[in-house]
This record gives structure tokens, sequence and C-alpha cells, in this order.
């Protein structure tokens, strides 16, 4: 085996573990009249890992690493939703990075039409899989769809912190230690 | 800046099933402009009892006085940024918290974070620079192309430029060179000749003997002594019971003893240990 | 003694690099010595390390391990026969668990798994951490760890073990007993031990001695030898063991004691023979 | 050393504890998809015992599980809250709009209640009793049959298990960094938004050169130990499915059998 991709694989399973601590350590609460709703980095980790580490190894990453927390912290029953999501959020940041062409032309703007669509993108599996979490439990169709509406808003902020601070960590990240990273 | 322990203990996880005592009722006093040494074995609770000197970690039961900042259980963490501007903090392997894209933004970063302007706070950049015994020329690259030790050095340029009243250093040298160790001590030396209170946590006997005025020693969350190190790494008793090491100095004096070589006082320095001889053959 | 390690005319330069990092290295070791090697950060320690284990491959020159030319195609059993313990404990650990630890190396052999389970007990059993076998690393110390990366190596019985700096992170306790296993592994399984290292006080006991500068060998041989001219080594940023210091020092105040090296126990005898013709 | 647990796995030694990892995953999974026959009262109690017996099994206290509920029960509530309001139906015994209340919405709600429950109490089940490294071992055997479409399930694995011993390595490391830079005047959790993002960048960036950092010297390490791919690898772990797992997926088979009968009830 090569030692770069080795490296890779390795990587992978780091950032990852990256993702993990995304979710578990990098929490901001937000005030809430019900409940106590967070921002964590989850999801913002994983876009960046898709970026650094391209689609396939991205991906893998992002689905282990959300996946992980679920199944680790009592939600097993729904993880595999979680890692589904993943997976389409890796796949839309892939295509719309190659598709504006970041990688020939660096424009900052070109990142944030990234994030806008995994912010979106992250929006609409959030719904989606709120439907099917609220049909696992036997609610009819209708309630599902207007329940997992209502809990949107949170998933909002969320998807909104996504779309600002993604670009921000790319360019820090590309300013410091991406340059130096050769996979 | 004086500083003081009332009956300090710590709790990590206090409320969870995992609650682990860290600290458990320290109390001591450490006076302005002092050099003091923390010794113990690894786990005993030197980090954690540095980190409530700035209130990193505050104290589960007791009170930490840091010349007019009071820290006690109920302390808010809003205020504090008065009491982290004054207490400086190397921890161990300070070059891994290097974040910025070059050496001058990241060196700054402390003092911007304290209220100074940009360009001030750049010009001090360099200054810390200099005194870290860095080339200026290093000032715009990345810090993430020097070398370790280098990298060492900028990280504790950014601790200097807040230039704090108090320096607390976990094992500043681990790892580095005999060189770069060298030259890194005597810069912290310096610095508390001119009026730094100086707290350093080390497992070199030699350093602690040859710099410190006044040592803690820990041992399992406990506070086991505090005392000048000559009476320390005299005792040998005490060493041994609480398996410390004594410095080499010190550990060839005895040598020497026992083949009936008289020392007015064992020697913990090369300095002392040569002078001594020297006096005894001199004559 | 047979030689186990020879190296001739061997140059190696990294990629994007203008010099080389290692040139001209010619070198032999015996067998069940005790090999310090000491530079400078940069003098191309670590490069020497990867070039004997195959990690790098020279640009040219000949590495010869126990009779057998490292080669593409030798190169992994060239790794059978030596085994490398690296700087950082927390850097090197590949299991889930200690016995997961040890038991990579015979995995990557592929060794059958009743095979394993004894060879995973014997290695854990040397460095005495059988105890240890299903902790995870995150609950030991770093000695700890490195501890399992010695028995994660010897498990494949090398003939070789290159410490990479592996002490330099450890506190004065760990470092003892890292010491410790490795003179009893010298001593009991006869492994030739290559330490690359800063700490003098570890030099001293060495049967080899090997200075390196810029990618040179400047100077290799025995303890006195080496130290035979304490200034040279001053030059080159290496300072002299402890006893040698308090040495020099004395001389320079005047004493008339003997200026080449002295062993702890040398020196001791000296001053004491001064003191009492007084 | 040792002060950080990742997940909610509590050491036991039950025989819930000390089933195949394989089966408790399958078990789980079988549950949420047998958990859709339930449609009346029996079914409902026929499911509920089980998994009360499950947990009786585990040794494990039940405020564990209740712990698991609480984060959700606004969730749990607001969902029963909108199927009782707002499904139509039976002879609602009160109407305001689009929203009524029946005896069928009403029962309806607390099966849904009930389900949400028992799902939560089975994943707990699951989470409390299964380490970390279990439950990778586990995912990596089921991934198995993936080789045949040429997935790189060893390569998978091996970033499953490389993540796990790094969480608490990067965590504790995470800590670290965030301490040094709050001796560096930065504030985290207090103060805007913004600004708390904004203190993001120099945590994260450590954390990333960090596990470059890792990712090359663990690389070298591993090489140096003549790892060259996942071919002709042998195994030294193994898991050993027992009795006891068998049992436990023909108890799944038996208390299927018991909700299709219960159910034309
Ligand atoms: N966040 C934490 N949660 C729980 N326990 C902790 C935490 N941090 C440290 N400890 C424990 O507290 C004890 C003291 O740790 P501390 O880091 O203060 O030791 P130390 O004397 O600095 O050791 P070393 O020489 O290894 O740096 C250790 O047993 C450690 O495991
Ligand atoms: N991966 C690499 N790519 C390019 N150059 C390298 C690489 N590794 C080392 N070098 C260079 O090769 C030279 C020798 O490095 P080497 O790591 O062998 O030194 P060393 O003696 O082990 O130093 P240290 O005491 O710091 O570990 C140095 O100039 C170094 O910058
Ligand atoms: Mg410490
Ligand atoms: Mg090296």
């Amino acid at each position: 085996m090569k030692i770069n991709q080795l490296r890779k694989i390795i990587l992978t399973g780091l950032c990852a573990a990256i993702i993990f601590v995304g979710v578990s350590l990098f929490r901001i609460p937000i005030p809430a009249l019900v409940g106590r709703p967070f921002i964590h980095f989850g999801n913002t980790f994983a876009v960046l890992t898709v970026l650094i580490l391209g689609f396939r190894y991205g991906a893998v990453a992002a689905m282990i690493g959300l996946g992980l927390f679920d199944l680790l912290n009592g939600y097993a029953a729904t993880a595999w939703l979680t890692v589904l999501e993943a997976l389409v959020l890796a796949a839309v940041v892939a295509v719309v990075f190659k598709g504006v062409n970041y990688q020939q032309k660096p424009r900052v703007l070109k990142l944030y039409a990234v994030s806008l669509a995994a912010g979106l993108i992250k929006l609409l599996t959030s719904w989606l899989s709120g439907i099917v979490e609220s049909m696992m439990v036997g609610t009819s169709f209708s309630v599902a769809v207007i329940r997992a509406f209502l809990s949107l808003p949170a998933t909002l902020i969320n998807s909104i912190v996504l779309f600002l601070v993604v670009p921000l960590l790319y360019v820090a990240l590309a300013k410091t230690v991406l340059q130096r990273l050769k996979i | 800046m004086a500083i003081i322990f009332q009956n300090v203990t710590h709790v990590y996880q206090a409320d969870g099933p995992l609650a682990y005592t860290g600290l458990k009722d320290i109390s001591f006093q450490i006076r302005d402009g002092s050099y003091t040494a923390i010794i113990g074995r690894t786990g005993s609770g030197k980090s954690t009892l540095v980190q409530h000197i700035n209130a990193l970690l505050k104290p589960t039961a007791g009170k930490i006085t840091v010349s007019d900042h009071i820290i006690t259980p109920e302390t808010k963490n809003k205020h504090l940024k008065p009491l982290r501007k004054k207490v400086g903090v190397v921890f161990q392997f300070p070059e891994q918290q290097l974040f910025a894209d070059t050496v001058i933004k990241d060196i700054s970063f402390g003092p911007k974070n304290f209220g100074m302007a940009e360009k001030d706070a750049e010009q001090l950049a360099l200054t810390m620079l200099k005194k870290v015994n860095l080339s200026s020329e290093l000032a715009q690259k990345s810090p993430f192309e020097l070398s370790g030790g280098q990298m060492r050095r900028v990280a504790i340029a950014g601790v200097l430029a807040s230039q704090p009243d108090i320096l607390i250093l976990d094992e500043p040298t681990a790892g580095l060179d005999p060189k770069g160790h060298q030259e890194l001590m005597e810069l912290f030396a310096q610095l508390n000749r001119q009026g730094t209170t100086i707290i350093l946590i080390s497992h070199q006997m030699e350093d602690v003997a040859q710099y410190s005025n006044q040592v803690l020693v820990m041992e399992k969350a406990r506070l086991i002594r505090d005392d000048t190190p000559q009476a320390i790494f005299t005792d040998k008793t005490f060493l041994q019971e609480h398996q410390l090491l004594q410095p080499e100095s010190t550990k060839f004096a005895r040598l020497l003893a026992d083949r009936g070589f008289k020392f007015a006082r064992l020697p913990i320095t090369t300095a002392d240990l040569v002078n001594q001889i020297v006096k005894e053959l001199g004559s | 003694m047979k030689t186990l390690i020879d190296l001739k005319n061997v140059t190696y330069t990294y990629d994007e690099m203008k010099v080389p990092a290692l040139s001209d290295i010619n070198l032999r070791i015996l067998a069940h010595t005790w090999v310090a090697v000491v530079g400078v950060n940069g003098s191309g320690k670590s490069t020497l390390a990867r070039l004997l284990n195959g990690l790098l491959t020279a640009d040219s020159g000949d590495i010869i391990i126990d009779g057998m030319a490292l080669t593409a195609d030798s190169v992994w059993d060239i790794r059978k026969k030596v085994g490398i313990i690296f700087q950082n404990p927390d850097h090197q650990f590949v299991g889930a668990t200690v016995e997961d630890d040890v038991a990579f190396g015979l995995e990557n052999l592929g060794i059958p798994r009743d095979q394993m389970v004894e060879l995973v007990n014997w290695a854990l059993e040397q460095v005495n951490m059988l105890e240890f076998a299903h902790k995870a690393p995150q609950t030991l110390s770093g000695g700890q760890k490195q501890r399992v990366a010695i028995a994660g190596v010897i498990a494949t019985r090398p003939q070789i073990i290159i410490m990479d700096e592996s002490t330099s992170m450890l506190d004065p306790q760990g470092r003892q007993d890292i010491m410790k296993i490795m003179q009893y592994l010298q001593s009991e399984l006869g492994i030739t031990i290559l330490s690359i290292t800063h700490d003098m006080t570890e030099v001293i006991h060495a049967d080899q001695v090997v200075v390196l500068k810029e990618g040179q060998i400047i100077q290799s041989g025995s303890v006195e030898q080496i130290f035979a001219n304490p200034k040279e080594l001053a030059k080159l940023g290496l300072n002299p063991p402890f006893t040698q210091q308090v040495q020099l020092e004395l001389i320079k105040q005047g004493i008339d004691i003997d200026s080449k090296y002295l062993s702890e126990q040398e020196m001791v005898d000296e001053l004491w023979q001064l003191y009492s013709k007084m | 050393m040792g002060k950080i647990i990742v997940g909610r796995y509590l050491p036991g030694n039950s025989l819930i504890h000390r089933l195949d990892p394989r089966a408790k995953f399958i078990a789980t999974f079988i549950f949420v998809a047998i958990i859709f026959l339930a449609n009346n009262w029996a079914t409902y109690l026929a499911l509920g015992l089980f998994v009360l017996w499950a947990v009786y099994l585990s040794k494990v206290s039940l405020t564990f599980f209740i712990k698991g509920v609480r984060p959700m029960l606004f969730l749990i509530l607001f969902t029963v809250a909108l199927q009782i309001f707002f499904t139509p139906g039976g002879n609602p015994f009160w109407q305001w709009g689009i929203l009524s209340l029946s005896k069928l919405s009403i029962i309806n709600g607390i099966f849904i209640l009930l389900r949400f429950t028992l799902i939560i109490f089975i994943s707990t089940l699951l989470t409390i009793t299964t380490t970390p490294l279990q439950m990778s071992d586990a995912i990596e055997y089921l991934l198995r049959p993936l080789r045949k479409i040429h997935f790189p399930v060893d390569e998978v694995a091996l970033m499953l298990s490389i993540a796990l011993q790094f969480i608490p390595l990067l965590s504790d490391e995470t800590t670290k960094i965030m301490n040094a830079q709050r001796a560096r005047g930065v504030d985290f959790g207090e103060g805007n938004i913004i600004k708390q993002i904004k203190a993001i960048v120099p945590i994260l960036i450590p954390l990333f050169v960090s596990s470059f950092n890792i990712a090359y010297d663990l690389s070298i390490a591993m090489e140096a130990r003549g790892y060259n791919g996942s071919a002709g690898r042998t195994k030294y772990r193994q898991l050993h499915w027992q009795k006891p797992d068998t049992l436990v997926l023909t108890s799944f088979g038996l208390l299927t059998i018991i909700l299709l009968i219960l159910r034309s009830y």
C-alpha cells in the first residue's frame, strides 16, 4: 500500500473524530423558549472535511463522525438517517465545489455558494428525516410533515451558522495548513 | 503579585459518576517576584493547581487570591480578563496552540484580545520575537514552516506579549534539545530578575535547584511540602519516601561524601558543587 | 562479533530538498551492542532510522542488515528484523486495546491466531504490561504506552530495535522504566539497540556513539573516544555529560585533574585521590 | 488519563452486556421494524413487557433510561399533541377549526408516546451495554457482505477504529487548546454569537494541524510495523457468536409471531 493512501485513510478517521468532537464539544447554546437547543459544529466540520478530502473520503468521514455520535449517545434507532443525511450532504457539497471550479480559481464567493448549497440541503434533509422519524413512531403522514416543519427553526439557525462559518474556516485552513498537506 | 491559596479543593466532574479529586485542601503563599517550582510525579495535580491561578479552573471549595482578585467557587466567568492578562501561561507543548497564518499575527493575538490596538500589538510582537531569540525576518512567515524549537519560541512569545506579571510555565522545555532548553531557561530567569513572578512545573531537578527559591511538592492531589530547594534536595529520606529524584550534583556530591569528602553543605547546583570542591582542594 | 548493520556510501535526499539529508554514510554496527546516535535537530538522525527500516529508500549506496541487502523485494523481511519505537507515544498506538496493538505487527505477517495469542502474551510479559492487556490506550500513561509499543515491536522477534527519541516525551520515571526494559532486551534477548537521543546520561552507557552533523557522520567510536574532545562537541551543540561538565569546570578553576574523559566512578576516584593527598 | 468517556457506555457484566454486539445490533433494528406491527393495547403491552424484561436483564438502573428520554421530552409531547389534535376521524367530542379531540385520537397519541419511549429505551439499551469498540467491530462485520460489490470494507473499518481511538485524544486536545486560548484572552461560551463563532478558528486550526501530524506519524509507525494493506492479514480480535445470541434473535422471532397474533384482536 502506498504510504500516501494509508495517510489519507488515517486522516479520514481523524477527521471523523474531529466531526464527532464538533458535535460533542463545540457547542453554543442558543436562547430559546423551550428546551435547550444549541448550535453544534458537526455538520460544519463535515462540510470542511469534504472540501479537504474530496467526496469519497470526506463522505465516509462525515458518515462515521456523525453516525458514531448518534450510536454512542442513545440515538441508535435513527443513526441510519443521520448517516444518509451525511452522505447526501457530502455529495451536494462535492458537486457544487467542483461545479464552481474553486480549485482553479479560488474566490471566497464560490465558497459561499458551496456553503449555501450545504445549508439548504441540510435544511431539506433534516425536514425529510424529521418526517421519517415521526412516521417511525407512528404519526400520520400529515402530522409528520407539520411536525417536521415546526422543528425547522433550530435547523435553520444551524444552517445559517454553517453557511457563514464554512468559508471562514476553510480560508483560515487554506492559509495555514492545507498547503502543507499533500494528499 | 502575591498569590495566596486557602484550603483549595478541586473535584473534576463533581456531580458525575466519575468525580475525581484533583486537588485536596491546598494552602500556600507565593511572594511577589519569586521563582517557585512545582514538582511531583505525573498525575499528582501540578497542572490542575496552576490552572486555578488564572481561573481556567475554579475551586470546588476554598479561596485563591491573586493580588486584588479573589477566586472562589462562586466566581463568574465574566470580568476575568484583567486577571488573565496579568497571569500568562505557557502550557505543555505550547506550539500546539499556534493557529495564525503569520508569526506576527499569532504573537499579537493575546494583546489584541486584551484590548490593545492592532498596530501597537504588532509592534509589541516584534519586540517579543527578539526577546525569544528569533530573527525579525520570521515575522511574516507561517509559523507552521518553522522547526519545532522555533515554533515553541513563537508560542512562548505569544504568551509574553501580554506582558504578564505572573508567568506560569508547565514543563516549557519538554522535548527540546539541550541548547534550546538552556536558552529558554535563561530567558525565564531574566524575566524573573526584571520582576516577573515565575511558577515553573518541571521534572528536571537541575532546573528547579538552579532557578527556584521556593518548591512546592505535590503528591496525589495534596501539597506535601513547601520549602526551599536546598532543604528539599538535601533531605534524602524525604526524596526517597516520595520517589523524587535528586539533582545530578547532589547525587555526585553524595558519592564523594561517601568516600570521605567533606562538604560544608550538600550542593544542589553544578556551580555550587564545583565551588565547594575547589574550596576543599584549593586550601 | 558479527556485523549486523552495514551501510556503505549511503546517500538520501528528500524530494523537495536541495541538499542531501544524509550523504555518503558508512557505518558498521555489531550484533548485541548498544549504539547511541546523537546530533542537533535536523542533523539526519531520523532519516537514518527510516532508511534502516526501508521506510525511505536510499538514492545510492548499500544497506545490509544481518547479511541481507535492503531492496524493494527484501524490505518486508527487513522490517521483521528492524523495529522502531518513535517519539510520541500517542501517535503510534494502532490497536484499540493494549493486546490488539501488540498483535498488529503479527496480523500484518499473517500469523495464525493461536500463535498470536501466545506471542502477544509473551511480549507483554517482557515489558511487564500483561495485566494491562485489555486496557484502552487513553487509560495508560505515556511511559506505559511506550512499553506497549516496545511489546508490539518485540512480538515479531526483531534483531534490532531503533529508538527515535522514544523517551523524550516521558517523565523521569517513565524514562527510567523504558531504559531498564531496553537494557533487559539487550542482555537477555540479545537485541541490538540503536538509540537516537539528546540525553547524555544515556549516551555514556552506550557501546558505540555515532555523531551526526548536517547529514554526515563526523565521529563514531566508544564513549571515551567521543568525549575526548568536549570542545569539538560543544561546537556541535552537544553538551558533555554531567560529570564531564564538572570536570571541565574544575580544570578551568585550576584544579589539576586528568583532562581525558572520565566515567563517574573514575571522577570520584580521581577527586578522592587529590583530596586525600592534601 | 482516562478522564474522557466517549458515549454513554456503562460498564457491567450482565447477560445483555455479554451478548455479541452483532446480535444486539440486529436485535435493535428488528425491534424498530416490528414496532410497526403494534396496533392495539395488547401488542403495546407485549412490546413494553419485552423491553422492560430486557432492561431488567441488563441490570442497569431504570433512571439511566429515563435520562435518555428527558432531552427528547419536549419533542415527544409536541408530537403527541400534534397527533392528538390534528387527527380527524372518530367522534370528536371537541372541535375548533381543524383541531379536534376524540377518544380515538387520544388513544392514538398514547400509542405514539409509547412507541417513542420504547424506541428510546431500546436504543439506550444498545448504547449503555455495548462498548464503542464492540460497536465498531459489529459494524465492520455487518458491512462485510458489501465486499461483494467491491466496497472497501477493511479500509472503512480502519477509518472507523482510528476515529474511535482518537476521539478521546482529540477531545482532550480540544480542551487543552481552548484553555490555552482562554489564557490568551479568548472568551468561549460567552458574549455575542458572532464573536463565539470567530473564536472557533484558533481551536479548529490547531486541531487540524494535530490531526495531520498524527496521520503522518501513525502512517509511518504502521508501515514500519509491516502494514501493507489489508490483504493477507490475520485477525487477532474476534467476535464469538454464542447460544444466548441465537436465543435473543429467536426470542425476537417469537415476539414477532406474538405481535402478529395479538394485532388481529
Ligand atoms: N478534565 C479532567 N477530568 C477528570 N480528571 C482529570 C481532568 N484533568 C486531569 N484529571 C486528573 O487529575 C489528576 C491530576 O492531573 P494533572 O494534569 O493536574 O497532573 P500533573 O501533575 O500535571 O501531571 P503531569 O506531570 O503528567 O502533567 C490526574 O489523575 C488526571 O487524570
Ligand atoms: N519529510 C521530509 N521532507 C523534506 N525534508 C525533510 C523531511 N524530513 C526531514 N527533512 C529534512 O532532512 C533533514 C534531516 O532531518 P531529520 O528528521 O533526519 O533530522 P533529526 O536529526 O532527526 O532531527 P530532530 O532532532 O529534530 O529529530 C532536515 O534538514 C530536515 O529538514
Ligand atoms: Mg501536567
Ligand atoms: Mg528526528
